[in-house]
């Protein structure tokens, strides 16, 4: 598939047209799917995209702290993480909730993490998945290492790492790409290109024409795919997956896609884009596409959709009461899990700090 | 005189030097068109120019490579760090090249660059954007550290910042962006590195603290006036070089010193001015000196950051512990 | 018992562990075939292979994220960084994520890596070859940092911090890699991080050196002795956690301190230790505790570096400041 | 030029052969250099061989410390500065001494600072060189900083600037790069492909099959050279400082070449690679090449060739003896320079050492 679509060509993966119809050219690419496939893919759209509508209202409603939101992309988290088996790792950076919740992570995780609580940070059963990384392109190094360790140990599962567009300049995307290239690690590193990077604009963000065609620096194959095009997305990690899988090392994929929302809560994206710009994507949301796709196929229809926002929503604001009822973070958390066992100083830190709460308690 | 808040008098600092020297540039990962996530450099592109104040991709190292490559040619680069969370990707510039140009070229070559960079905890963010590290930076020969608590203090000291041939690291202390304002003169003046200032004169013991950290030590030096305690309060404001001399005098005054910072207590900043005292004025301590720090962890997420954070009241209970020595 | 040299009982140890646990991995830039330049892992790519000792591209960073990567997994990585002056652009995966994951993920992930490097001057290298900047990552939440003095230690110490489940910092003094030998059993032992050790009793003055200032330190104190005093000297062995107790004991018995390292003395190790011994042990001090640091600036180049490494000299020049003070 | 060397085809700018001859395929590219040029092209990289090589003896006789040496790669150093103007800008790692003399630089400041002191740093007259670089590709991003401000103030210097195949895989080189692209910095980004970083072979440094073909992830030309071609050397430069001065940004030259000797003088090769790779190169030497070339021409000869090396060596002879008559590092040097004045406690330092010394003395 790598061979078809040379970004150095301006070639981009795509299987679905804006209006939910399967291209002439896409055909050949359509992956296998069942019908409860696309039902359960589907779902786990909706589901990112109704966590996230309503994490942004929690935060209005100040119930949570500041957060990024998925919007907009959700067909290449989840198409992803849904390519995939569960022994496979994912190594997050922060804006793949849609992969985080198809990964097995919880809304209520979610918005315990959001909530500013450490807890959050991991879910229940602990999946293959790492915290959220901050610091940006970091974490494609933790994937590359991931990768080594599966080859070290003779398996054939993957890692799948994301990062944006604005983390194609950072040092670590050399550092990292370059590791996973030089020992073959099966690693799928997924760019997401939406556009932005917070304020700047991926014109202003490299010299370079496409994202993908970054992967010749590395000597592995790299694939604009249309981000916003959930079969594309699911066709193009099946093949880097195999890729992986198969001993033949890492490959890029730039999904093209878009981000419908604010940066973050915090952010204020009519200083830096234009309200039309925003408009012209709004045809091309990823659930649109689907959605008109499986109406389509009838495996899909409005009861149904109204039928599922409303779970999701009951479910969003279940996990919310959850976390507002949970305790606040206990003392002893801040110090017992800074090293294995506490070290002398830090021990005599949590005692002094406890003996000023009792001291205040009694002032 | 405008009252103006931290973010205003930054700004306005920023705006005076770069209108009367072209040789300044700023720049940052979105510093230019939004004015920074904080919009402490808001409209200073439209004033100068996209040449003079300009928005780079997401890469800190080249950030200061690229501002030290600025310098070497006779440029006065002003680099933004979005958060100094985000510092440690340019560690290596800014410890093998920024600090070490002038010496190591026999001041053939300097770097007259301020780094500006928002640090510190209290304001219920995200992981690495609450960081107080300003240890490890004064820890770094070559670099003047400077960390401001007030508007007026801010302008002055990023005025003598930017026009320092040394590279100057300029934490700005975000938790107070915009908490208070205070009359800053319009024109520019300057309030010189390396000079603490005491804030407020006292008898029984000396607290030392900087940055946001001075709003905690005032509400806490005026709690302890009420319950019987004179507290000398000194604001460090630079880091270093740092000001022996004003921390010395006073401590020999009162015989007692308090340290207060943000970031975790070992190896910190307060560490090093117990030692300081210890080297010269050891004989006029009349209990042992009182750390009130960050503890030796990372800064908890928001749900745990109150108990990280030093407050009023730990100042006071460190007094308390401080007094009862003396019985 | 055979007698080793410390590259010897280094790589002995090194030995030891990769025969005894198959999810140890040795890397790092020239660590493989040819055995590091400092020859410190020469031999064990020819008895593990290349899939466990293995060479990497010339990249810092990632050599420490991609051990983090292999770490979550289960294995146990060693990461080799050529000398401690290029560990600058690692120093992102090392702040923000190497020592903080097990926090960060309330313990579900831990990053049980040794990261080895060698630090310090006197070996008359080039620039950022000597360097000793061991107080920065002192100060970086999650991280053990240990400096072995000799051969004995190193071979204990490092085997205990392979078998830690938290990173460590292994800081090797270069420039006695190869200047002596000492009895080292053959079989595996450990030797527990976050213990110093008395390595002379003495009754008129607690010096804490560590690494290779320890050999420094054992001449000064040989010659006090001879010029009449008596000195207690502790190999602090590891910088964090530090060993407070065996410090403490030695200065409440000995009534003063002298810390030497090599490090610039500004924020540096001694400043730490100054203070913990004020706050626990103020009373015993009968004299201003005396730091014998490396200056404030960058480490010279060979010409000037024997102004820069403290000496015995030095050190006995301290002590004598220390006594007049007594007078 | 660019379009006609796709690193992507495998294509290599070459112009003579390696007995000095010129290609017909070269022919084309040729560049117009005067008599005088070629001879002091020539001279100057036998100054640096020399230089080299009397260098690697006094280390012999423990007369100045560890150093790397060009040998093996002088085409590259000496070609690519002497195809630039006074005014531009080199910015180099350590490996570039052909270069460094040719910009100006001394074997006397050379030999000071493998001596041990500062003062080598930096060069009589101050040209427009930074000093030697050790962590490696961090000056990359200088030379993008320098280009920069090119640009900022109008001018049509260019800036020059080397490092390694190994040099490449650091997260300087992403970020130095991408940096020069975005703001079309006229910045020449010379990677000098010596086949080796230290004992690791270039195959095992990344996974891409050129280091030229990096250039794409930055959407700027990258071409291959004969880094042991003199003439290619300097066409190929040429064509890269047009491209900047016309403000079309930088360009990424790969110098094909070899180490010929030790990492540096603390190496020891044999450990890492074979005789006979290492004679299999011997007969590239690009000194022969070119003198051949010279010599056909009737520029040069073998009486030229020993008087020019016996001035040379007596040249560097005469440096290392004032070097060695120097006087030491003056106590005042190691605090004076680290700020502009003296902080205070700095100067407390300074003069509790002067205090020591003097009681060390009077002891
Ligand atoms: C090393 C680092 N520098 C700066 C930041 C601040 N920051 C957070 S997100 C962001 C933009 C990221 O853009 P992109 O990589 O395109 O990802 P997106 O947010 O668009 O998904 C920046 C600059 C950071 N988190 N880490
Ligand atoms: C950041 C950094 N890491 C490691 C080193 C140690 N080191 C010095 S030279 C070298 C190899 C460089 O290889 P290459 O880039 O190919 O340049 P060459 O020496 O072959 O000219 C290494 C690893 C260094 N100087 N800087
Ligand atoms: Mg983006
Ligand atoms: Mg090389």
């Amino acid at each position: 598939m790598f061979d078809s679509f040379d970004p150095l060509k301006g070639k981009m993966l795509r299987i679905l047209d804006e209006r939910g119809k399967v291209l002439k050219a896409g055909q050949k690419w359509m992956p296998e799917l069942s019908d409860e496939e696309l039902v359960d893919g589907y779902r786990a759209m909706v589901r990112a995209r109704v966590a996230d509508e309503r994490a942004v209202s929690y935060q209005r409603q100040g119930r949570i702290f500041t957060l990024p939101t998925n919007i907009g992309q959700e067909a290449s988290a989840v198409g992803t993480i849904k390519a995939l088996r569960p022994d496979d790792w994912m190594v997050q950076s922060y804006r793949e909730l849609g992969g985080v919740l198809a990964k097995g992570g919880t809304v209520k995780n979610h918005l315990a993490y959001f909530s500013g609580s450490e807890t959050g940070s991991v879910h229940p059963g602990n999946p293959r998945l790492l915290p959220l990384s901050v610091p940006i392109t970091s974490q494609v190094t933790h994937a590359a290492g991931i990768g080594h360790s599966i080859v070290y140990r003779g398996g054939d599962e993957v890692a799948i790492t994301f990062f944006g567009d604005g983390g194609t300049s950072q040092g670590d995307f050399n550092e990292g790409l370059n590791w996973a290239a030089v020992y073959k690690c099966p690693v799928i590193f997924v760019c997401n290109n939406n556009q932005y990077a917070i304020s700047l604009g991926r014109a202003a963000q490299t010299g370079s024409e496409t994202l993908a065609q970054k992967a010749v620096a590395f000597g592995m194959p790299g694939m604009i795919v249309d981000g916003n095009d959930y079969l594309a997305v699911v066709a193009a990690t099946r093949a880097a997956a195999e890729h992986g899988r198969a001993g033949k090392g890492p490959v890029l994929l730039e999904m093209y896609t878009y981000r419908m929302g604010a940066h973050t809560t915090s952010d204020d994206p009519s200083i830096y884009r234009s309200k039309e710009e925003e408009e012209s994507w709004l045809a091309k949301d990823p659930l649109i596409r689907m959605k008109a796709f499986m109406v389509e196929r009838k495996l899909w229809d409005e009861d149904k959709e109204e039928a599922l926002r409303k779970e999701m929503g009951a479910e969003c604001d279940e996990a919310m009461r959850e976390v507002e009822n949970m305790d606040p973070t206990p003392v002893e958390d801040i110090f017992r899990y800074q090293y294995e066992s506490m070290p002398p100083e830090l021990e005599r830190q949590m005692q002094d700090y406890k003996a000023f709460l009792a001291w205040k308690e009694s002032r | 005189m405008p009252a103006m808040n931290l973010v205003q008098a930054i700004n306005n600092a920023l705006e005076i030097k770069l209108r009367e020297d072209e040789d300044i540039l700023l720049f940052g990962e979105d510093a230019g068109l939004e004015g920074g996530v904080f919009r402490v450099t808001q409209g200073l592109q439209a004033k100068f120019g996209e040449r003079r104040v300009f928005d780079t991709p997401l890469s800190e190292s080249v950030l200061l490579g690229a501002g030290l490559g600025m310098a070497v040619t006779g440029l006065r680069p002003i680099v933004e760090i979005q958060f100094s969370g985000f510092m440690y990707p340019a560690m290596n510039q800014l410890v093998t090249h920024v600090s070490r140009m002038r010496n190591r070229s026999r001041g053939v070559f300097t770097v007259p660059m301020t780094i500006r960079m928002p640090y510190g905890g209290g304001i219920r963010a995200l992981e690495l954007h609450s960081e107080s590290m300003e240890a490890i930076y004064g820890h770094v020969p070559g670099l003047k550290v400077v960390i401001p608590s007030c508007p007026y203090d801010a302008k002055g000291l990023l005025i003598s910042a930017i026009e320092s041939n040394d590279p100057v690291l300029f934490m700005e202390p975000k938790k107070i962006y915009r908490s208070f304002r205070q009359d800053v003169p319009e024109e520019a003046y300057r309030v010189p590195l390396g000079k603490a200032s005491v804030t407020r004169q006292g008898e029984d013991l000396t607290l030392v603290a900087y940055g946001a950290m001075m709003r905690v030590a005032s509400k806490a030096v005026e709690q302890a006036a009420k319950e019987g305690t004179d507290v000398e309060l000194i604001d460090l404001r630079t880091i270093y070089p740092l000001d022996r001399e004003t921390v010395l005098d006073s401590v020999r005054k009162t015989g007692r010193l308090m340290v207060l910072h943000e970031g975790p207590k070992t190896f910190g900043v307060a560490a090093e001015l117990i030692s300081i005292v210890n080297e010269e004025a050891m004989e006029y301590l009349e209990a042992p000196p009182q750390r009130v720090c960050g503890f030796d962890t990372i800064m908890p997420l928001p749900m745990g950051e109150d108990h990280y954070m030093p407050t009023p009241e730990r100042v006071l209970y460190a007094i308390e512990k401080m007094k009862a020595f003396a019985e």
